[in-house]
């Protein structure tokens, strides 16, 4: 119980995977689908980080991955508030269910 | 003589309840028993304050130069902090009594718990809130007196006697008693828990900010990120804040906040890259170290690239923590207060806090980054030999020491009041333009020529005399500006009120 | 008009919870790591286990954790988005502990800066720009949520099933891994070079599309 | 704050000038309680983002009857009357009404009053644009100014009160004549004043006029043409500092301004030793500047005054005798004046009794505030604080 291991942190991270799915599976707003996707990244960088930790090997690969993983997710959420600000621009909501129309 | 009385009904004596009315008797007694002395003997207490504040550099200068050889002794060799390193009482007594001080039992006897790691833990936060929380009072205070100089009155003079130096605590019983009002149509939970995320980052700044090679709660190897990123996160409290009390006032303060602190993010971090470029490490306390060797051994007077990088990194950390000319996000004039428009009474007062914390961490860092830490313009080579009390007080004091840091946290401070008190605030297009045309270009040329200028000319001749140029320059601008400051504090009084204090006839 | 002293506890309690739960972790990576290879078990670093047997570092993993948890499932369940977005700064900064907590300093402190400082912020901006109230809300069918909950539920226990009771080749005594800078910068500019460039094309990319998208026609 | 949104139709706007994002436009209250807004005034805003689409302002919070009341005591009683109205330049609003009764009445005014006025609506002048420039520094951020600006009124007050007990409402200058003489030595302490004020001037220009950042905000900010200045009917600093040459004092001169030497400042392009770089005929620093350079100018019409007054008669007096139970002829009269904020009109008609059958006065504040709707669109939310204090409106007098 009191030792922590590479499976607690491995639980953490599923279950913040998982919640991120719900997240991305019930939201309408474009901006909650997006905080959908980031906490899926943060799962799974939990996860790279706890095995570096645990089963590292004496290097640093899943932290150098996990970083990638953060600048990348930082370069999504830019590109994907832009998106946003975009398709409130031509449709006047973030609802995505209203974004069907196929056109500019 | 009859008695003016009011029409309306008066309202009944402030009454207080509970255990509140304990906590208000004690605070009257405090006051009424320290504000006759302190009124009475200001001389007496500056002149304890010193002699004890040495006395605290030389207990401080006892117990790391220990603690240097115990880690000399380590298997690694790196220096570390005191709350990091196991010790026992034994050893601390051993080396005191070594060293033939007299008070070695008593001091042994007091020392006893700090060989427990929680307590020293516990300790050392405490100092740290305490820092914390007595450098924004003392700064509020400040800033007043200064304001007040600089437009030629007084400032606060009341509260405590000497020079209202009680103002600050006045002000913030004031604070703590008032009505804790939430707007009807605000997000409650947002408009309470905002406060708190803007306070409590910049309180954890605190945790590695290292005031001297020893003096540091936790070094930690990535500390410079971790304060800039504090720096940063303060951000989410204020544009939550400024959301959640549903004024568009506050709605324009938070927005106004976002953009700017993003976009100063940007120049700021990358001229914080050159003199971590130059010290090779993140680590706050081996940059602080590595400029040791006298002023100009200060990492601002590296090349002219890094000098630059100083004066952008300046202005860039204004923006940062929002002081004037940059304060758009709590501008009085345009936004009536901006993202605390909403706000009263304590959790007013925690945006207080976390701003003039901030304002001093953004200077600790130009301080630590820039100009030689806790390190005096002397060269540490010069300090003495510790053979005796006298010498181990003058090498605390005249070659490296918290004071000297704070001290020169608190020239910026000055410089940053000096700046809200005197120039006008610029607009937000403004604001973006300097950011994203000037600045950011200004940090991307120090950048790159500061690289270049490593590979090419570090250690040379050249490179040598530029250095001593930049500090002669800087030397002489700082010599002007004082010898300016006192001819204007000589001549000022006398132009100040020069006919108001005339008798005028019929007056 | 008086003065409250149970209402400045309650004022008090969050800040004394928020700064000893990140006391701990900075404790637990304060340790400057030797940059050998060595390997060197923890209790060689001063990180030890003996004085407490892990107490402060399990209860410190499960505050981290709750908080976690808890704000992702407040994410879940709230309808708001602005509070979603605050309760998101709960979930990546205390991800960001864990980070200290696995001796990942780096990692955790660029969490801080990029995630909770950069990408959070804007998303609020986008959330303030796009909403049309301040208590916007679009409401989600009720036979909808039940059954993105049921998926998530298999799924989850599916995963949790493998990771519970999968076989890690783990050391037995835990490998400290150094994570000083110099090793990062050694292998971004070594080993990592070819990501790390086409990371900074992409960054660029994404600059340039992320002004062209938002311009105004 | 009501928390209402303005339909979004696009067809309605007018291209902003500078808009990266259109978001939501959202209807914004400025006042009537705002630091800006110099008292209580109220501008409706229509915002999209930070900028400011439309500004529209409404008034009428400070409505006092003021004009109703004079049909209703005599002119003698109805002098402090005028001084509530523009309470920053209470001499002058005496000396306006006080002028158009003895142009009604034709009263005699002694010679030495006819100088004490001069002298103290030129005093006046200079504390109320010291009022204007001082909280214009205090619009735009800059705390400091406002202080030092402060410092000096307190001194001009000093001297007011010197000479009629009052710091506020004078109502010094009455029909025919001045309340009071002038104490023993009051040309000196005038003249000591005068000589500390002058170079003061200089160091307000150095703060503040010349300051960088304060060009940069009122420089190109609020512009009003020429054209468009006399089309709405601007008077005082907000008209010549469109480049317009005109001032009553000049142009139709009332009292004894004839006799003085003094200048006319106007906003002029920028670019030159004086203006700084950035400034164009008729911005807020244009309007900011000529209340500076009125400044000098009314120093120069007081040494002159100081210089002529002739010696008091005990006699003459100062005041007429008659002033308190003049009768008003069956007769209309309309006397305008060149107030610091503008021309000062009184309109008054008698009707043979001792009261007035009608008094209106046309205040420059309330004309010079109908240009806000027109100057403070597609700028920006910052733009707004520093167009109004350009303006220097008294609410006082808007609503009267």
């Amino acid at each position: 119980m009191f030792e922590i291991g590479l499976t607690h942190y491995l639980v953490v991270a599923t279950l913040l995977f998982v919640m991120g799915i719900y997240v991305m599976m019930t939201k309408r707003n474009a901006i909650g689908i997006l905080i959908g996707v980031e906490m899926v990244l943060n799962g799974a960088n939990i996860n790279l980080v706890a095995f570096n930790r645990y089963n590292g090997m004496s290097g640093i690969d899943g932290q150098i991955t996990s970083l990638f993983v953060i600048v990348l997710a930082a370069a999504e959420a830019a590109l994907a508030v832009a998106i946003c600000m975009n398709f409130y621009k031509n449709l006047n909501t973030v609802d995505v269910d209203h974004g069907d129309t196929l056109a500019g | 003589m009859t008695q003016f009385s009011v029409p309306w009904k008066q309202s009944p004596p402030l009454e207080h309840r509970g255990p509140a009315r304990g906590v208000v008797a004690l605070a009257r007694f405090v006051y009424s028993a320290a504000a006759p002395i302190v009124s009475r003997f200001p001389g007496l207490i500056l002149t304890s304050a010193i002699v004890f504040s040495t006395l605290a550099v030389w207990i401080h200068w006892e117990l790391f130069s220990y603690l240097e050889t115990i880690a000399a002794s380590d298997l690694n060799g790196t220096a570390k902090s005191i709350w990091g390193q196991s010790l026992t009482v034994g050893e601390i007594g051993a080396y005191l009594q070594s060293n033939s001080v007299a008070a070695g039992g008593v001091l042994k006897y007091l020392l006893w718990p700090l060989q427990m790691e929680l307590f020293r833990d516990i300790v050392g936060l405490a100092a740290i809130f305490q820092l914390f929380n007595l450098i924004p009072v003392y700064a509020i205070w400040w800033e007043r007196k200064v304001a007040g100089r600089i437009q030629s009155r007084m400032g606060p003079m009341r509260v405590g006697g000497w020079h209202g130096w009680a103002q600050s605590f006045a002000d913030g019983v004031k604070l703590v008693a008032k009505e804790d009002l939430v707007p009807a149509q605000a997000d409650g939970m947002l408009f309470k828990i905002a406060p708190y995320l803007a306070f409590v980052p910049s309180l954890l700044a605190f945790l590695c900010f290292p005031l001297g090679s020893y003096w540091v709660f936790r070094n930690v190897d990535v500390a410079l990120i971790f304060i800039i990123a504090m720096v940063g996160i303060e951000v989410v409290g204020v544009i939550v804040a400024g959301w959640a009390s549903n004024n568009k006032w506050s709605v324009y303060g938070a927005m106004r906040e976002a953009c700017q602190m993003v976009s100063y993010e940007i120049p700021m971090t990358t001229v914080l890259l050159v003199p971590i470029m130059t010290a090779g490490t993140l680590n706050m306390v081996q940059i602080g170290d590595a400029q040791s060797g006298g002023w100009f051994t200060w990492n601002a007077f590296h090349n002219p690239f890094t000098f630059i990088a100083f004066i952008t990194y300046y202005i860039a950390s204004l923006a940062n923590c929002k002081r004037a000319p940059f304060d758009l996000p709590e501008s009085e004039s345009e936004l009536v207060a901006g993202f605390h428009t909403e706000y009263s009474g304590f959790r007013w007062s925690l945006f207080f806090f976390a701003e003039y914390a901030a304002m001093f961490v953004v200077s600790g860092l130009a301080v630590t980054l820039f100009l030689g830490a806790w390190h005096t313009p002397l060269p540490s080579t010069w300090a003495f030999e510790e053979t005796s009390l006298f010498k181990i007080l003058l090498n605390g004091i005249l070659f490296s020491s918290p004071f000297w840091f704070i001290f020169k946290c608190f020239i910026f401070i000055y410089i940053q009041l000096w700046i809200r008190w005197t120039l006008p605030r610029i607009r937000i297009d403004q604001v973006l333009y300097s950011c994203v045309q000037v600045m950011f270009p200004i940090a991307c040329v120090a950048l790159v020529g500061h690289a270049v200028w490593m590979v090419l000319l570090d250690g040379s001749m050249f490179s040598t005399l530029i250095r001593w140029v930049l500090g002669l320059i800087f030397a002489a601008v700082t010599f002007g500006f004082l010898s300016v400051a006192a001819f204007g504090y000589r001549n000022g009084r006398r132009m100040v009120g020069y006919l108001a204090v005339k008798q005028l006839p019929g007056s | 008009m008086t003065l409250r002293l149970n209402q400045l506890m309650v004022f008090a309690t969050p800040i004394i919870i928020a700064t000893l739960v990140v006391i701990a972790p900075v404790q637990a990576a304060d340790t400057e790591l030797p940059q050998s290879e060595q390997g060197l078990t923890l209790s060689d670093q001063g990180i030890q286990k003996s004085a407490d047997g892990g107490m402060l570092e399990a209860l410190m993993f499960y505050i981290c954790a709750a908080v976690v948890l808890g704000s992702g499932l407040a994410i879940c369940l709230s309808k708001n988005i602005v509070r979603m977005a605050v309760y998101l700064f709960g979930t990546l900064a205390s991800v960001a502990l864990m980070y200290f907590l696995l001796l990942a300093n780096f990692i955790g402190v660029i969490q801080l800066i990029v995630y909770a400082g950069g990408t959070l912020i804007l998303l609020i901006f986008g959330v303030m720009l796009t909403s049309k109230s301040p208590w916007a809300k679009f409401d989600v069918k009720r036979n909808e949520m039940i059954a993105a909950g049921v998926i998530c539920a298999l799924f989850a226990g599916m995963l949790l099933m493998v990771v519970v009771n999968a076989e890690w080749p783990l050391e037995t005594d835990a490998v400290v891994v150094g994570s000083s800078m110099t090793q990062f910068g050694s292998a971004l500019l070594t080993d990592y070079l070819v990501p790390f460039e086409a990371m900074s094309v992409l960054l660029l990319v994404v600059m340039i599309g992320a002004a062209y998208m938002a311009r105004q026609e | 704050m009501a928390n209402t949104i303005a339909p979004n139709n696009p067809a309605e706007n007018s291209a902003p000038r500078q808009a990266d994002v259109r978001t939501e436009e959202m209807l914004v209250n400025m006042g009537p309680q705002h630091p800006s807004t110099h008292g209580v005034l109220r501008v409706v805003l229509r915002t999209d983002g930070e900028m400011v689409l439309e500004s529209v302002p409404h008034i009428g919070y400070l409505h006092r009857c003021a004009e109703k009341i004079g049909e209703n005591v005599a002119p003698y009683q109805y002098v402090p009357y005028t001084d509530r109205m523009d309470y920053l330049a209470g001499m002058n609003n005496n000396q306006a009404f006080a002028l158009a009764v003895e142009k009604l009445t034709g009263l005699e005014v002694p010679e030495r009053a006819k100088y004490i006025r001069v002298m103290f609506s030129e005093l006046n002048r200079i504390a109320s644009h010291l009022v204007a420039i001082g909280t214009y520094g205090l619009d735009m951020g800059a705390f400091t100014p406002f202080l030092y600006c402060f410092r000096e009124r307190e001194m001009l007050l000093d001297l007011f009160e010197s000479a009629c007990g009052a710091r506020l409402t004078y109502s010094y200058i009455t029909i025919g004549g001045v309340t009071d003489d002038l104490p023993e030595n009051f040309v000196d302490v005038c003249s000591e004043f005068l000589d500390y004020f002058e170079p003061k001037i200089d160091d307000y220009n150095n703060l503040l006029s010349y300051n960088h950042i304060f060009v940069k905000r009122t420089g190109n900010v609020g512009v009003v043409s020429a054209e468009d200045a006399i089309r709405f009917g601007l008077s005082g600093p907000v008209l010549r500092g469109s480049g317009v040459k005109f001032d009553l004092r000049k142009a139709k001169p009332y009292e004894i301004y004839d006799r003085f030497d003094f200048d006319v400042p106007v906003g002029l392009p920028g670019g030159t030793a004086e203006i700084p770089r950035g400034v164009v005929v008729g911005d807020c620093w244009s309007r900011y500047y000529v209340r500076v350079k009125e400044m000098v100018e009314s120093v120069k019409i007081i040494r002159q005054c100081l210089r002529d007054i002739p010696d008091a008669d005990e006699k003459e007096g100062v005041c007429n005798k008659k002033c308190k139970t003049v009768k008003l002829p069956d007769d209309e009269v309309y006397m305008e004046i060149e107030n610091p904020r503008g021309q000062l009109g009184f309109y008054v008609k008698g009707d043979g009794s001792a009261i007035p059958a009608r008094v209106k006065a046309r205040g420059p504040s309330f004309c010079n505030l109908c240009v806000l709707e027109y100057a403070g669109k597609n700028c920006l939310l910052a733009d707004i604080p520093a167009i109004i204090g350009s303006m220097d409106v008294v609410m006082g007098e808007v609503d009267r």
